[in-house]
């Protein structure tokens, strides 16, 4: 069961990849790659246990934080007038 | 893999940073796959995390799109076959993948195996061989990243006007109403970030972590909250001088370290000589290293961090005195 | 039985990705883009070299007796954290050029390097 | 008992792994940002609680248990104020939802005045 969840999310993890190539404007991808972060927390965890060594959940940890920053981080500095100006270029 | 051509065929620069991101979340749960749990931790926190960041930073600054190459890279293309399918053909002799007969694996690596929990005594075998056996290379490695510290604060460190200072504050009281959500969500998350970062730092010795790794969670903490509190506040907090201070004191934290047990008689960063009891002494100098460790990593990617977004902000007050 | 090689040429395929970007593309950030792909392909290299089959990972437990070797996660767990500093260098020298040139693109730096000589 | 943990378990990892597709079916699929996000964000947070607490479940013991809830609380954090930092961000920088046209100009037209 363990390992159907698993492949699950690997096709999530895909479906995510594609988006993240094809998606047409910037807040998709940022989008894509949130879900890719949220799908790679519960992938790891779900390793951890199909490999029978739980105590690997820091590192899901890890990622649920870095995750969150890194979203955060990504939407203060696409505010920049750069990516504004390129943005309104493409409409 | 498929990641990676895309890559190569987007023009956008900001397509290619997010893709890269997921590249790094990509590869870190390969090694997750393949057992290398210290350095999935790793790679997810800088792969992930901090190099998205500073790639994003760097192309604020220096525009986002690509201009389209002129000469055809037939040539390149070339090259690159030529290259690929001679590594391919190397590789023909390499061992099959996942055999425990592999030469790799009858060197020195049963030794570390079998012998590391009566010598070094920590069950986590990564930390002891960072920490005790290959001592000295991680001590270059630390080195390495102080340079590069050193390096970035060189290149992009600004002189500040403290006339500027106000403006900045007033500029960043009206941006923060907007983000109101955020930052009460980051007020309670980064305690706990913190705090993991500590757990981490601490519990290298028995499970996934270390030095490294808390560093640049700790890292994380301090630019999430630099990023939504604004530079200024950050800088108000966390006095640059201060980090350097830091990176400095733990280079030479890890190097004393060294030096001690010269002193007392024994090889270079032989941790048996800080105690009467090996095992104690490796412990005390596993913690003082990583402790090292940590301290350096925190503090050069905390600089790195402050310089890039401090430059930025200049670039952008320019900016807006020319307009 | 050839098959058996199969990790081998994944790292090859991206680090020849990598070393594609790296002398094909003319944008300086592309560049370092592309040599943190081929970094990771040389991470990927030692970590799947490290992998024993049936091993966990080198953390000591009872009950297990088959680890995967410790020595390349050690090598790689550093190389990752001074790859993130030497980006960062690189990404800072990028952004000071763009400061005195103007430019990241790798032609038009040498053509402004070649009229002021 | 056990056998009674493990169908819960298996239960929860079943409707935590149909709403992760569904929500990955939801972020190729649908036709613009907003209602992307619409999908991603309501199903990851339920997915991923459930996926968690099917794996709470499996392993009912100290440790494991209190890192798999720390895991979950940071998630029922994380989650949402990431899809609303994005929704603002996006609403700021005008990006305008793939609206009907009939829709549209009723919203128009009630904006305007």
């Amino acid at each position: 069961m363990l390992i159907a969840a698993t492949i699950a999310i690997l096709v999530v993890m895909i479906m995510a990849i594609l988006r993240a190539i094809t998606g047409p404007t910037l807040y998709d991808r940022i989008l894509a790659v949130n879900m890719f972060g949220t799908k790679t927390v519960l992938l790891i965890s779900l390793l951890g246990f199909v490999m029978g060594r739980p105590e690997f959940l820091d590192i899901a940890i890890v990622y649920a934080l870095i995750n969150f920053i890194s979203v955060i981080g990504v939407l203060h500095y696409s505010d920049a007038k750069v990516f504004k100006a390129s943005e309104q270029q493409k409409k | 893999m498929a990641v990676a051509f895309a890559i190569v065929r987007m023009k956008d620069l900001f397509a290619v940073i997010m893709l890269s991101g997921i590249y790094g979340l990509l590869s870190a749960s390969f090694f997750v796959a393949m057992d290398a749990v210290d350095v999935a931790f790793t790679e997810a926190s800088v792969g992930a995390g901090i190099s998205t960041l500073l790639m994003l930073v760097a192309i604020t600054m220096t525009g986002r799109t690509e201009n389209p190459s002129r000469h055809k890279p037939l040539l390149a293309l070339a090259v690159v076959f030529v290259t690929g399918s001679l590594l391919i053909y190397g590789t023909l002799d390499m061992p099959y993948f996942g055999l425990a007969t592999d030469p790799v694996h009858q060197h020195v690596a049963p030794r570390y195996i079998n012998d590391s929990m009566q010598e070094v005594g920590v069950p986590n075998i990564v930390t002891s061989v960072l920490a005790s056996y290959r001592g000295f290379d991680t001590f270059g490695e630390v080195v390495v990243i102080f340079t590069a510290g050193m390096g970035v604060l060189a290149l992009l460190s600004v002189v500040r006007k403290p006339k500027d200072m106000a403006e900045i504050d007033l500029i960043n009281k009206s941006m923060h109403e907007e983000h109101l959500i955020l930052r009460i969500v980051a007020k309670i998350m980064i305690p706990f970030i913190l705090l993991f970062a500590l757990y981490v730092q601490f519990h290298g010795d028995f499970g996934p972590g270390g030095g490294f790794q808390a560093g640049v969670i700790f890292a994380a903490a301090i630019i999430l909250y630099s990023m939504l509190f604004g530079m200024s506040t950050a800088r108000k907090v966390i006095n640059q001088s201060y980090i350097q201070l830091f990176a400095a004191i733990g280079v030479l934290l890890y190097g004393s370290v060294g030096v001690i047990s010269l002193l007392n008689g024994k090889n270079f960063l032989d941790y048996n000589a800080l105690s009467a009891d090996p095992v104690a002494g490796q412990h005390l100098g596993i913690l003082l290293v990583e402790l090292g460790v940590g301290f350096t990593v925190t503090s050069v990617m905390v600089i790195i961090f402050f310089n890039f977004a401090g430059r930025r902000n200049d670039q952008q007050n320019k900016e807006n005195n020319d307009l | 039985m050839i098959l058996g090689l199969y990790n081998y040429w994944i790292v090859v395929v991206l680090m020849m990705v990598g070393f594609y970007i790296v002398i094909a593309h003319g944008n300086l950030i592309k560049k370092i883009v592309g040599l943190t792909i081929f970094q990771t392909s040389v991470f990927i290299f030692y970590i799947s070299m490290a992998k024993v089959d049936g091993g966990t990972a080198p953390i000591l437990a009872e009950g297990i007796t088959q680890y995967s070797n410790p020595l390349p996660h050690v090598l790689i767990l550093t190389a990752i954290v001074v790859g993130i500093a030497t980006t960062a260098l690189g990404l800072a020298l990028a952004v000071r050029i763009k400061e005195a040139y103007g430019s990241i693109e790798e032609e038009e730096i040498q053509t402004k390097d070649n009229l002021d000589c | 008992m056990g056998s009674l943990m493990e169908i819960a378990s298996v239960v929860f990892l079943v409707i935590g792994s149909f709403l992760c597709v569904s929500g990955g079916v939801g972020i190729l699929r649908f036709p613009d940002f907003y209602t992307r996000m619409h999908a991603v964000g309501v199903t990851e947070t339920l997915a991923t609680a459930m996926i968690l607490i099917g794996l709470m479940l499996q392993n009912p013991d100290g440790l494991v248990l209190l890192k798999l809830i720390i895991i979950l609380l940071m998630t029922l954090f994380i989650s949402p104020t990431a899809s609303h930092a994005l929704a603002s961000a996006a609403v700021h920088n005008n990006l305008i939802p793939e609206l009907d046209n009939k829709a549209e100009s009723e919203k128009e037209s009630s904006s305007n005045p």
